[in-house]
């Protein structure tokens, strides 16, 4: 097993993504991508901001990775990056990248993987709109998530 | 006295200087007790702090964990640095 | 919506993969790509040859996509890539992307156009081993496909 | 008569020619006899046919679908072209 945690403030190039997941034992990849829309909640966005505690936010990622590594299969390779600072609408904003052996624990672990990213990683996003505005989003309290992974690791699938 | 820097993120920029505050508490406070003095410090700031339910629904982390409510802080140590992390939204 | 359905014998370029989903109203792009493992059953694979029917097989992705689109939302975009001929191993064999606004439905589409296409789609597979032998893999027999998707249509999710 | 051109694909591969059969039947024979008389063409084949199994799970199609096995062939034609499509296995 594998896992390759990563923040990054300049754009995330599919090419290391690929080559990172490559391997002849691995049949199958499941690349999820993220990107900065255009629009959320009927308004228009120009570009989001992306405030992380990166090293809180790596920590974060192996140990979700981890985790999906004792859930689906310890064989199976997982990437996740995630960009820091201002982005474009169509820029990445994360990637999470799974390989295995076979399809069906790529599947599982890329979507629990991107599911406890969202609600555990310490990043916030901030919406820049086409009207000047500019809005922290709300989002998933940490509280009750002290001792790291305690509550999404008690939670069977 | 143990002098506390919390880096401040998400909407937590919007308040003081956008990137930290600093203040002083007495050695042994609880964590829970440090974030009642981070709303003061904050309420006292440039751009003061209005939002008591942002905090209450915050955690202070230092840079390895989040940090339990009922946990000590400054033991041998006269300035630690913490973050104080708003309800999460990456991806 | 829409959809590409293609049958290759060159080389899949991830490039054209990314460009052809990328779009500002889409959040989520979950692309699955099939690669020629080393190994199959405990055997050492050099080599696989896909025989493809392309006009049938390419119909046949169209259709499975187009089902995607009805269960998951017309909104979606959907690219299917199958190779034919010779691979080596490491070589791409399919590609299955799918482009949406949120996550949830790039998921589910993902996965049902896969597992569909593997049942369904006019493809055949020669393994060529490292002791110089080679065989045609068993698969799913089309018998009760005719009229193309009804096996599957019925089956609601 | 009904001249009919079969493709062969995947594990057919390994007879006749690897790459068609070709024989003739009565006009409106149904798709079911016409997997008969492909089962008699190919194991009068130069790599002669033993394997009724696979015949037996395939079907038939055309450039546009699958046969239905009650269908009935060659109205207003002398040629068709069909496939054998053995059980599939991509991705």
């Amino acid at each position: 097993m594998t896992v390759l945690a990563r923040v990054v403030s300049e754009p995330i190039r599919a090419e290391l993504v690929a080559a990172e997941l490559s391997s002849p034992q691995y049949g199958a990849q499941l690349v999820f991508w993220g990107l900065v829309r255009d629009e959320n909640e009927g308004k228009r966005v120009h570009a989001v901001s992306y405030d992380v505690h990166p090293a809180l936010a790596e920590k974060t990622f192996r140990e979700i990775a981890e985790e999906a590594l004792e859930r689906y299969g310890r064989q199976l390779h997982v990437v996740v990056i995630h960009r820091a600072g201002r982005l474009a609408v169509g820029e990445v904003s994360v990637v999470v990248g799974v390989a295995s052996g076979h399809r069906d624990e790529a599947y599982q672990a890329s979507r629990y993987v991107i599911e406890q990213l969202k609600t555990r990683s310490p990043i916030w996003k901030q919406e820049h709109y086409a009207d000047g505005d500019s809005e922290w989003l709300l989002g998933h309290s940490l509280r009750g998530e002290a001792q790291g992974h305690a509550t999404a690791a008690s939670e069977k699938p | 006295m143990l002098r506390i820097d919390v880096r401040l993120f998400g909407a937590f920029r919007k308040y003081s200087n956008g990137s930290e505050v600093t203040f002083e508490v007495p050695h042994g406070t609880t964590v829970s007790a440090v974030r009642k003095h981070l709303g003061d410090a904050l309420r006292r700031g440039a751009a003061a702090f209005a939002d008591q339910p942002l905090l209450d629904a915050s955690v202070l982390a230092d840079d390895n964990e989040i940090l339990d409510d009922a946990q000590l802080l400054g033991c041998g140590v006269d300035r630690i640095s913490l973050a104080i992390l708003p309800p999460v939204c990456g991806g």
